[in-house]
C-alpha cells in the first residue's frame, strides 16, 4: 500500500513536470495553430543558457552569491529566449502565414535542428548543472501508518508547486485578457485574423516569448534534476502524449493530461512491466493517450474538432 | 605512401557527447604524441581524420565507408557497440581489423571465429564476471551471494544487454537472484526504474549505463534513497562526467575501472609536455589523464603497438596494410617492462594476444567515487575462464552457424 | 400505376421518389428542423427556400446521411429509413453539391469529377496498381464519361488546374460536375448560384434544366435567387426557423402571406 | 460634392500568384471619399484579387503586386501590414466568410474590436451590429462553424464593422443571403455611407443591387477594367443591361427561356 | 522554347493519361533511367555507392511509402520508423527461419508484415485526426522499438538483440559488390514507384486524396473513409516495410532496433514535406535532400573553412551542419511550402512560356 502511494506520488510529480513542457506546446498551438516541435530544443537552449550564465557570471564579475548568480542567469536566459522568439517570428513565421499545419510543423523541426546546433556551439555539449538549491534527498511521511513510511521526493514537490503556479498564471492570462481571444482567432485562420487587424507579428512574438519563459522554467527544473545536457530534448517526446490527451488547445488539459500520463506510465511500468520484460512506460503513455482519444478525439479538454459541410 | 592513416570516429554532439569528447581527445592526443615525441612509428608518421557520427549507427557506417579506403588506413575503431555490430561483417569482407576496447561483441574474443575483431582488455562478459567476483570478495566468499538479490539496471540496447547471459550464469552458480530493469535510451526518465528498486529492495544494483543514463540513475537513486554504495557500474559508467555534477550525492558509488588514470602517469606527463606544451592539445588541459581520456590514449597506444609489431615482421619503417596490422594485433605482447617504457605503468596490466585470444587480458579493477574524484582502486580481477570460455565458444559457434561461416584454420594464423 | 402529374412548370413529373416524413433535428438547444414533411416526385425540380438559418442545408444533410435526424423517417423509392448512411445514399443514386464548396482542393478538375465515378469502378487495388487490361480500359471508359461532363459544363480549359486555384464560380461548376459524374437519379443542389452574376446564373439554370430534361434527373434545389426559383421549379417548400411554412407551386408560394412575411418581403 | 477627395487610388497594378500566374494586368481605379464604388465582373475576373492587393492580404495567398502603386489618401500602402491598414480604417470583408470556426459568434465579432481600446465604443458597436443583424443576436453563443452560411456571412460583415472602419472593402456581401437580408445589407451600406461617411468598395455579382446603391462602377473582365462610369450610366448601358442586369429589350427574361446557345459579350470579342 | 507541348496533340484519353504526357518529359525520364542504371555505375566509387546511392535509393522508397499515407491520404504519421522496423525484422525472421528462403520473397513478406502492423495502427485514424493522430502514431514507433528489444523471439534469442544477414543472393547472383546491391535496390524502387504511380492516378488514389482534402464530401460521394484510410495505411506501410527490409539487409547487414528509431520517422516525414506532399517525384527529391545534405555539409564545411585558412573542429562542423541543415529546411519551406516538387513544376511552367515572363 505504501509502495502504491509512492508510485502514485511519483507519477503525479513526474506528470507535473511533463505538464510544464506540454504547456509550451499548448501555448503556441493555441495561439497560432503551430504544433511546435522545437519546444524540446527551446527547453534545452534555455537550460543551457541558464546553466552556463550562472557559472560564468560569478567568474566574470567576481561575486560569490549563488542566489544572485541564479537570478541574473535566469534573467539573461529569459532575454535569450526573447531574442529567439523575435528571430523566429522575423525569419520564419512571418513568411509562413496561412500555410498548412504540416508545413508549419516541419518549419519548427527545422528550428529544432538550428537551435540544437546553436545551443551546443554557444554553450558546449558537456553536462552542466543548475543548482537552484533544490533538496535532493527524499523525506518519509506517515511512518506511523506504514512500515518504512511513504517516500516523497522534495525536489519533485517543489517542482510541482512551481509548475502549478505557472499554470495558474497562464490560465488567467488567457481568460482575462482580450489577447486571449485574439490568439484563438489567429489559430483558427491566420488570414482572417489579419483582415480584422490583429497584428500577427506582435502576437507571435508575445506568445513565443511566453513559451520561451515556460521552456526556461521547465529547463531549469529538469536541469536541476538531471543536469543540463542534450538529452533534455527527449523530454519533449515524453510530454507529447500529455499534450494530445489533455487537448492541444487547453492549458488545464496540459495539467490534467500530465497527471494522468504520469500516474499511468509509472503504475504500468511498476505493476505491469515486470510481466512483459519492462521498459513499457514510454509506449504505454502513448497507448493510454490513444485510448482516451478514441473516446474524445480532441483530447479531454481540447476544442471540438469541427466537421461540417 | 609515407603515412599511416588512423580513422577516428567520434561523437562530440548529441546525448553522449559528454563522454564522447574526452575519449575522442585522448585518441587524438596520443597520435600527436607519438608523431611529436618519437617521430612516428619507426619513422612512419600517423595522420588521422575525425568523423563525427553522433552515436548514430548509420552515420557511423557512412564514416566507415568514407574512411576505410583512405591510403595507409590501418584499422578501425567503431566507437560504439551498435557500429561494431554493423561493421563486424563488413570488416570481414573488407579485411580491416576492428579495435573495440572494452566494448562490442563479447563473443568476438574468440579470434578463431572473429578474425577481424579485437575486444582488447575485456568485454562486457568479463566485466560482469569481475563485478560478481568483486562482490563475492567484499562479502568474504562467492558463496555468501546465495539468497542475495542483484538488480541489473541497463541501457536498453545491445550494449546494455550483453552482460545478461553472464549474470544469469553466475546467478545460477551462486544462487543469487537477478532482477532485470531495462532503461529506455537515452535514459533521462528513470523514476519507475528506481521505484521498482525501492519496491524490491535488491541488495545490490549493477548499473550498465552510458552517457546521461548514469548520472540520472545516481540522481534517482539519491531521490529514492537507495544507498549509493550498493551500486556498482560498468566501466562506461565510471568516469568523471557520470558523477561530477552530482558530487557528494554519488559518494560511495563504485564502478569498474578498465584502466588506471591520473595526470601523474608518465604518458599523461608526456602528453602535457609534447602535445599540450606545444599548444597542440585537442581539449582542455585538465582533462588529460581523466578516466575516459586515458582510455582513448590506451586504444591509440595499442593501435600503435600493433602497427609496430607488424612492422617488425613485415618491414620496419613501412606503412602497414590493414591485413598486416591484423597480424600485429593478434601477435601483440606487451610485457610489464614494455608498458613501463611506454608510460603505462599502473594504467593497464601486461597483455598478450594470440590468434585464438583476441582479448589479450581481462584484468580490471573497481574504483570508488568519494564525492570529488575517483580513487580507492581495488585489486585486479581476472574473468574466470571456467565460466566464460565455454560461453564464448558456444556463442561464436552459434554465430558462425547462423552466418554459414567457418572457423579459421590454424594455418591462417601463421601469415 | 403511374399517375403523371402535370406540374405548373409544364414538366411531366412521376411518382414520389423521395418522401420526408416528420423530420426533426436538434443540436443541443438549437432546433434546426421541426417536424418537416414533404415529398419529391420523379423528374421534378423541387426547390427549398427560406431565410438564412431556416434549416435548408440541414435538410439536405439529413437526406444524404451527414446528419442523423432525431425524429422522423425518410422514404426513398419505397424503402424507409430512420437515418441514412452516406455510402448507401450514394449507391442509391443521390448526389449532392455543397453550399460552402466541399471540393477536393488539392486535386485537379478532372480528378475531382472522376472521383464522382469511384462508386462505379470495379477493378480492385491490385489491378489498379498494375494498370493492365480491364483496369486501364475501365479508367478510359470513365474518363470519357467525365470528359462529356466537362464539355457540358464548359470547363475544358481548366481540366488540369487544381481546383483550389479556380475562381469561386467555376468551383461551383466543378462541384456540380462531380455530382453529375455519379449519374444520380436525385440531385441535391445547395445554392449552386451563389456568387454568380446574371449571365452565369443563366448558364447554371440552363445546365440544371438540361440535366433534368435529358437525364430525367430529379432535382432538389436550394437557392436564394427568387427569379431562378420561381422560374424553373415545379414545386417549392418554404422553411422558416426549422418549420415548414409553405409548400406548393411557385405561384401558390409567391402569394402565401406567411411566406411573404417571413422571406420574400414585399418587393417580390 | 464637386471634387471629392480620392481616398484610394489604385494605379496600374499587376498581380502574380505563385510567381507564375499573372492575374491582374494593369488595374487602375479610384475611390472617392464618401463614395460607394462597385467592382463588377464575372467569375475569375480578378475582383477578389484586386481587393486583396489593396488590403495587403495577398501575401498570405502567395501573390505579389509586381507593378503599379496603391495609395490611401496619398500614402503608399503596399508595404503596410493588414493590421496597420485596419488602424487606418481600411478593412476587408473576405469572400467566403472566413469566420473563426471555434469562436462563438459574439467572440468573432469581438475580435473585430481588437484595435479599439475604448470599452464603451466597443459595446456600442456591438449593439449596432446586433441591431443590424438581429439573427446574430439569437445565435451569439454558438460556435461560428455551426451556424448557417448566411449567418456566417452576417457575422463576417459585422466583424468588419466592429473595427470602426472608414473604408470597407466588401467582397461579395450578398452571397448566400436571403433576398431580404441582401436588401438589408445594402441598406446598411447606404446607411453607414450617409450617416457615418464610410466609404465602400464592393465587389459584387449581384449587379442589379450593386448599381442601385453605388455611385460609380468598374467592370472587370480577365484581369482588366473593361468599362467604368457612373452607376446610372452603367445601368443604362445596353450591354451591361443585357449581360449583367438581364433586362434585354423586352424586360426581364425568364430563366426558363434561356436556351442552349451561348452568347458572348461583345466587347470581349 | 525547348520545353513546349505545342504541337503535341493527344488524340486518345489513353495518351492523355500517360504518366508523362509531354514528350520531352518522357525523353527526360528515359535519360534519367539510363543514367541511373548505366552511367552512374560507370563512375561511382565504392564509397559513393555504399554511403550515398544505396541509402538514397532505399530511403526514396521509404519516402514514397510515407508520401502515400501523408501526402496522398493526409494522415500525418510519425510511425514510419516502426513500419520499417517491422519490415526489417519480419523479413529477417522469414529469411532465417525458413531454410532457403530467397531474398526477394523475404523482402516482400517483410513488407506484408509491416502492412498488417500498419493496418493495426491505422485503425485509430478512423476516429482520431490531424495532429492528434500524428502524435498517436508515435505509439507505433515506441511500441515497435520496445517489441524488438524485448520480445526475444523476434531476434531469435540473440543475447544482444542485434541481428545480421550475410551471403545475400538474388536469383543465384551474389549481392556482394556495392554495384550489384545498388542495381538491385534501384530495380525494386523503379518497380515500386511505377506501381505507386499507377495507384495514385487510379480510383484508389483519388479516394485517398478525397479523404485528405474533405472527408465529409468524400463520404457523400460514396467513398468509405474506413476503406480509403486503411488501404492507404496498408499500401504505405507495405512499401515502407520493404524499404525497411532493404535498409536492414542491404545497407546495414547487421542492425538493432535503434536503427529504426523515432529519428528515422522524423527524417522520413521531412523528406516528404520538403520534397512535396502528394508527389511521387517529390519523395525522391526529398530523400535526396535529407540523405545527401548532411553528408555533403559534413565534408564540405571543413573544406570551406579551409579556404579561408580556418580550421574547424569536428564538433564545430557537426554543430554548423545542424544549423545549416535546420536553416535550409526552413528556407525551402518559405520559398515553396509545397516542396521541391512544386518548385520543380513551377520551373517547368516558367520554361514552358520562356522567354516570356508570364
Ligand atoms: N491563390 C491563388 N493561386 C493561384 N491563382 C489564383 C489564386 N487565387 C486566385 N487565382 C486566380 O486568379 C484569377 C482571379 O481570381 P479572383 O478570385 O480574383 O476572381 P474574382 O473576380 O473574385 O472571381 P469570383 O467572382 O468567382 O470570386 C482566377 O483565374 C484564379 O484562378
Ligand atoms: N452541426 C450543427 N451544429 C449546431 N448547429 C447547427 C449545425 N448545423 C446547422 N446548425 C444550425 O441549424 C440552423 C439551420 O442551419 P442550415 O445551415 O440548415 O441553414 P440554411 O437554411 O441552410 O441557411 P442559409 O441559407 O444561411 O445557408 C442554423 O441556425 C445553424 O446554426
Ligand atoms: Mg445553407
Ligand atoms: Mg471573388
Amino acid at each position: 500500500m505504501a509502495f502504491f502511494l509512492e508510485t502514485l506520488f511519483g507519477g503525479l510529480m513526474t506528470g507535473m513536470l511533463y505538464s510544464l513542457v506540454a504547456l509550451g506546446f499548448v501555448l503556441i498551438f493555441k495561439a497560432s495553430g503551430v504544433f511546435n516541435f522545437a519546444q524540446g530544443a527551446m527547453v534545452l537552449f534555455a537550460a543551457l543558457a541558464m546553466a552556463r550564465f550562472s557559472a560564468w557570471l560569478p567568474q566574470w564579475f567576481g561575486f560569490e552569491s549563488k542566489i544572485l548568480a541564479n537570478l541574473l542567469a535566469f534573467a539573461i536566459a529569459a532575454l535569450c529566449m526573447f531574442a529567439v522568439a523575435w528571430v523566429i517570428e522575423r525569419l520564419v513565421l512571418r513568411h509562413l502565414v496561412n500555410q498548412e499545419g504540416a508545413t508549419l510543423l516541419m518549419a519548427t523541426l527545422g528550428i529544432t535542428y538550428f537551435l540544437d546546433g546553436l545551443g551546443q556551439t554557444l554553450f558546449g555539449s558537456n553536462v552542466y548543472s543548475i543548482d537552484i538549491g533544490m533538496p535532493k534527498d527524499p523525506v518519509f511521511m506517515l511512518d506511523s501508518v506504514f512500515d518504512g513510511g511513504v517516500m516523497i521526493n522534495k525536489e519533485d514537490l517543489y517542482a510541482a508547486v512551481i509548475a502549478a503556479a505557472l499554470v495558474a498564471l497562464l490560465t488567467l492570462f488567457f481568460q482575462k485578457t482580450s489577447t486571449g481571444r485574439a490568439l484563438r482567432a489567429v489559430a483558427d485562420d491566420h488570414q482572417a485574423a489579419q483582415s480584422v487587424g490583429i497584428p500577427l507579428n506582435r502576437i507571435w512574438v508575445i506568445v513565443w516569448c511566453v513559451a520561451g519563459v515556460v521552456a526556461l522554467v521547465a529547463g531549469m527544473i529538469w536541469g536541476s534534476k538531471l543536469g543540463v545536457q542534450f538529452s533534455l530534448t527527449t523530454i519533449a517526446l515524453r510530454a507529447l502524449p500529455v499534450v494530445i490527451l489533455g487537448g492541444l488547445t487547453s492549458v488545464p488539459g496540459a495539467i490534467i493530461g500530465g497527471l494522468i500520463i504520469g500516474v499511468g506510465e509509472k503504475l504500468s511500468e511498476v505493476y505491469l512491466g515486470p510481466y512483459v520484460g519492462g521498459g513499457i512506460e514510454i509506449w504505454f503513455a502513448y497507448v493510454l493517450a490513444l485510448v482516451f482519444l478514441l473516446f474524445r478525439p480532441q483530447g479531454l479538454f481540447g476544442e471540438k474538432i469541427i466537421d461540417r459541410v | 605512401q609515407t603515412e599511416q592513416f588512423i580513422p577516428l570516429l567520434s561523437y562530440r554532439t548529441g546525448p553522449y557527447a559528454p563522454n564522447g569528447i574526452p575519449w575522442a581527445n585522448g585518441k587524438q592526443d596520443y597520435i600527436k604524441l607519438v608523431n611529436e615525441r618519437d617521430g612516428g612509428i619507426n619513422g612512419v608518421k600517423m595522420s588521422f581524420e575525425e568523423c563525427e557520427f553522433g552515436y548514430a549507427t548509420d552515420r557511423g557506417v557512412e564514416c566507415y565507408e568514407r574512411l576505410k579506403s583512405r591510403p595507409g588506413v590501418a584499422l578501425f575503431d567503431p566507437q560504439s557497440t551498435g557500429v561494431t555490430f554493423a561493421l563486424t561483417e563488413k570488416a570481414n569482407t573488407d579485411k580491416i581489423p576492428l579495435i573495440t576496447l572494452g566494448y562490442g561483441l563479447s563473443i568476438a574474443a574468440d579470434g578463431m571465429a572473429f578474425k577481424w575483431n579485437f575486444p582488447y582488455l575485456g568485454s562486457y562478459w568479463t566485466g560482469a564476471d569481475a563485478l560478481v567476483q568483486h562482490l563475492g570478495k567484499e562479502l568474504g566468499g562467492l558463496d555468501k551471494l546465495k539468497g542475495k538479490k542483484i538488480a541489473l539496471v541497463y541501457h536498453d540496447s545491445p550494449f546494455g544487454k550483453e552482460p545478461i547471459p553472464v549474470m544469469q550464469e553466475r546467478a545460477k552458480m551462486h544462487g543469487f537472484e537477478l532482477q532485470l530493469l531495462p532503461v529506455t535510451a537515452p535514459g533521462v526518465e528513470q523514476k519507475s526504474t528506481w521505484l521498482q528498486v525501492r519496491q524490491s529492495r535488491p541488495d545490490y544494483v549493477f548499473l550498465w549505463g552510458w552517457g546521461v543514463m548514469n548520472s540520472t540513475a545516481l540522481k534517482e537513486a539519491q531521490a529514492t534513497g537507495y544507498a549509493r554504495n550498493k551500486i556498482y557500474g560498468v566501466w562506461w559508467a565510471g568516469a568523471e562526467p557520470d558523477v561530477r555534477d552530482i558530487g557528494d550525492g554519488a559518494k560511495g558509488y563504485k564502478a569498474l575501472a578498465l584502466n588506471g588514470y591520473g595526470q601523474d602517469t608518465k604518458v599523461a606527463q608526456d602528453i602535457l609536455t609534447y602535445v599540450h606544451g606545444k599548444g597542440q592539445g585537442t581539449g582542455d588541459k585538465n582533462e588529460v589523464g581523466s578516466v575516459l581520456y586515458t582510455r582513448g590514449v590506451i586504444i591509440q597506444m595499442l593501435t600503435v603497438e600493433a602497427i609496430r609489431t607488424a612492422q617488425e615482421k613485415f618491414g620496419k619503417g613501412k606503412v602497414m596494410t590493414p591485413e598486416q596490422v591484423q597480424w600485429g594485433m593478434e601477435n601483440l605482447n606487451l610485457t610489464a617492462e614494455r608498458l613501463k617504457e611506454l608510460g603505462f605503468d599502473g594504467i593497464i596490466r601486461p597483455l598478450q594476444t594470440t590468434c585464438a585470444n583476441h582479448m589479450g587480458s581481462t584484468s580490471v579493477r573497481v574504483h570508488e567515487w568519494d564525492g570529488k574524484q575517483w580513487g580507492n582502486l581495488s585489486d585486479w580481477y581476472e574473468a574466470d575462464p571456467a565460466v566464460l570460455d565455454k560461453m564464448i565458444k558456444d556463442g561464436a559457434d552459434k554465430y558462425l552457424a547462423e552466418k554459414n561461416l567457418k572457423r579459421r584454420e590454424q594455418a591462417d594464423c601463421g601469415a | 400505376m403511374s399517375n403523371y402529374n402535370e406540374s405548373t412548370a409544364g414538366r411531366k413529373t412521376g411518382e414520389v421518389i423521395l418522401d420526408v416524413q416528420n423530420i426533426s433535428l436538434r443540436f443541443g438547444g438549437v432546433k434546426a428542423l421541426t417536424d418537416i414533411s414533404f415529398n419529391v416526385r420523379e423528374h421534378e425540380i423541387r426547390s427549398i427556400i427560406g431565410p438564412n438559418g431556416a434549416g435548408k442545408s440541414s435538410m439536405l444533410n439529413c437526406i444524404n446521411g451527414v446528419y442523423t435526424p432525431s425524429e422522423g423517417s425518410i422514404t426513398f423509392r419505397g424503402q424507409t429509413f430512420s437515418h441514412m448512411n452516406s455510402r448507401q445514399v450514394a449507391e442509391m443514386g443521390v448526389a449532392r453539391t455543397f453550399q460552402n464548396l466541399a471540393l477536393f482542393k488539392g486535386m485537379s478538375v478532372i480528378d475531382n469529377i472522376m472521383s464522382g465515378r469511384n462508386l462505379k469502378i470495379k477493378s480492385n487495388i491490385l489491378l489498379q496498381a498494375l494498370r493492365i487490361g480491364p483496369a486501364e480500359r475501365e479508367e478510359i471508359k470513365h474518363r470519357e464519361f467525365v470528359e462529356n461532363i466537362i464539355d457540358f459544363l464548359e470547363i475544358q480549359a481548366f481540366r488540369k488546374t487544381p481546383v483550389g486555384q479556380l475562381p469561386y464560380g467555376l468551383q461551383k461548376r466543378v462541384d456540380l460536375g462531380r455530382a453529375l459524374a455519379m449519374e444520380p437519379q436525385v440531385l441535391l443542389l445547395d445554392e449552386p448560384m451563389a456568387g454568380m452574376n446574371l449571365e452565369e446564373k443563366q448558364d447554371m439554370s440552363r445546365f440544371i434544366m438540361e440535366i433534368n430534361e435529358e437525364f430525367g434527373t430529379t432535382i432538389v434545389l436550394i437557392e436564394h435567387d427568387m427569379g431562378v426559383v420561381m422560374d424553373i421549379s415545379d414545386r417549392v417548400v418554404v422553411l422558416d426557423y426549422g418549420k415548414k411554412i409553405g409548400d406548393g407551386s411557385p405561384d401558390e408560394v409567391r402569394n402565401n402571406e406567411e411566406v411573404i412575411r417571413a422571406y420574400l418581403g414585399s418587393s417580390h | 460634392m464637386s471634387q471629392p477627395n480620392i481616398v484610394l487610388n489604385v494605379n496600374g497594378i499587376e498581380v502574380i500568384y505563385n510567381h507564375v500566374i499573372l492575374v491582374l494586368k494593369g488595374v487602375s481605379l479610384q475611390v472617392p471619399e464618401g463614395g460607394i464604388v462597385a467592382l463588377l465582373g464575372g467569375n475569375g475576373a480578378g475582383k477578389t484579387t484586386t481587393l486583396r492587393a489593396i488590403s495587403n492580404l495577398l501575401k498570405a495567398e502567395r501573390g505579389d503586386v509586381t507593378k503599379g502603386s496603391i495609395e490611401l489618401r496619398g500614402e503608399r500602402i503596399e508595404n503596410l501590414s493588414p493590421a496597420d491598414l485596419v488602424k487606418r480604417g481600411v478593412v476587408q470583408v473576405m469572400e467566403g466568410r472566413h469566420c473563426f470556426a471555434h469562436l462563438t459568434i459574439e467572440e468573432n465579432l469581438m475580435t473585430g474590436s481588437y484595435t479599439r481600446a475604448d470599452k464603451g465604443e466597443v459595446a456600442a458597436n456591438l449593439d449596432k451590429v446586433y441591431t443590424y443583424f438581429p439573427r446574430l443576436k439569437t445565435r451569439r453563443a454558438s460556435q461560428a462553424a455551426y451556424t448557417s452560411g448566411g449567418e456566417q456571412q452576417m457575422c463576417a460583415i459585422g466583424r468588419a464593422l466592429m473595427t470602426n472602419p472608414n473604408l470597407v472593402l466588401l467582397d461579395e456581401p450578398s452571397m448566400g443571403l436571403a433576398p431580404q437580408i441582401v436588401e438589408e445589407v445594402f441598406h446598411i451600406v447606404k446607411d453607414l455611407n450617409t450617416k457615418e461617411k464610410v466609404t465602400f468598395l464592393l465587389a459584387e455579382q449581384n449587379t442589379n443591387m450593386a448599381l442601385k446603391y453605388a455611385d460609380y462602377g468598374y467592370i472587370m473582365e480577365s484581369g482588366r477594367i473593361m468599362m467604368d462610369g457612373k452607376a446610372q450610366d452603367l445601368a443604362n448601358n445596353s450591354d451591361v443591361k443585357e449581360f449583367y442586369l438581364g433586362v434585354g429589350g423586352d424586360g426581364r427574361k425568364s430563366f426558363r427561356d434561356v436556351k442552349s446557345y451561348k452568347r458572348r459579350k461583345r466587347w470581349l470579342a | 522554347m525547348f520545353y513546349r507541348e505545342n504541337g503535341q496533340f493527344k488524340t486518345t484519353y489513353r495518351a492523355d493519361q500517360q504518366i508523362f504526357a509531354i514528350r520531352q518529359d518522357r525523353i527526360a525520364m528515359a535519360l534519367i533511367l539510363a543514367a541511373l542504371f548505366v552511367v552512374v555505375p560507370m563512375f561511382a566509387s565504392d564509397y559513393f555507392f555504399r554511403a550515398i546511392l544505396i541509402p538514397l535509393v532505399i530511403m526514396s522508397m521509404a519516402a514514397l511509402g510515407v508520401n502515400i499515407l501523408v501526402g496522398y491520404c493526409g494522415q500525418i504519421s510519425l510511425g514510419s520508423g516502426a513500419f520499417m522496423a517491422v519490415g526489417a525484422y519480419g523479413a529477417w525472421n522469414f529469411y532465417t527461419r525458413f531454410q532457403g528462403m530467397p531474398l526477394v520473397p523475404a523482402v516482400i513478406l517483410g513488407g506484408l508484415c509491416a502492412m498488417f502492423f500498419g493496418i493495426l495502427f491505422g485503425l485509430p485514424s478512423l476516429r482520431v485526426r490531424g495532429l492528434y493522430l500524428a502524435v498517436a502514431t508515435l505509439a507505433a514507433q515506441f511500441f515497435a522499438d520496445w517489441m524488438f528489444l524485448r520480445v526475444k523471439w523476434f531476434t531469435n534469442y540473440s543475447p544482444s538483440g542485434s541481428v545480421s544477414v550475410n551471403h545475400l543472393q538474388v536469383f543465384g547472383y551474389p549481392l556482394d559488390s556495392a554495384l550489384s546491391r545498388y542495381l538491385f535496390c534501384l530495380a525494386l524502387l523503379v518497380v515500386v514507384a511505377l506501381l505507386a504511380k499507377n495507384l495514385v492516378r487510379s480510383a484508389i488514389g483519388r479516394e485517398w486524396m478525397a479523404i485528405r482534402d474533405m472527408d465529409v464530401a468524400a463520404a457523400v460521394i460514396g467513398i468509405r473513409p474506413m476503406y480509403a484510410k486503411l488501404s492507404a495505411f496498408a499500401v504505405s506501410s507495405f512499401i515502407i516495410g520493404m524499404a525497411g527490409a532493404l535498409w536492414a539487409f542491404i545497407h546495414l547487414s547487421a542492425w538493432e532496433p535503434a536503427a529504426f528509431s523515432v529519428e528515422v520517422s522524423f527524417r522520413l516525414l521531412f523528406m516528404v514535406i520538403i520534397g512535396g506532399l502528394g508527389s511521387i517525384m517529390g519523395s525522391f527529391l526529398g530523400a535526396g535532400f535529407i540523405v545527401v545534405l548532411p553528408i555533403f555539409l559534413n565534408q564540405f564545411l571543413p573544406w570551406l573553412f579551409g579556404l579561408f585558412g580556418l580550421s574547424i573542429s569536428t564538433a564545430g562542423v557537426a554543430h554548423t551542419e545542424l544549423m545549416i541543415f535546420g536553416a535550409l529546411i526552413v528556407w525551402f519551406l518559405i520559398v515553396e511550402p509545397h516542396g521541391l516538387a512544386k518548385l520543380w513544376s513551377t520551373a517547368k511552367q516558367k520554361l514552358r512560356i520562356w522567354p516570356f515572363p508570364h
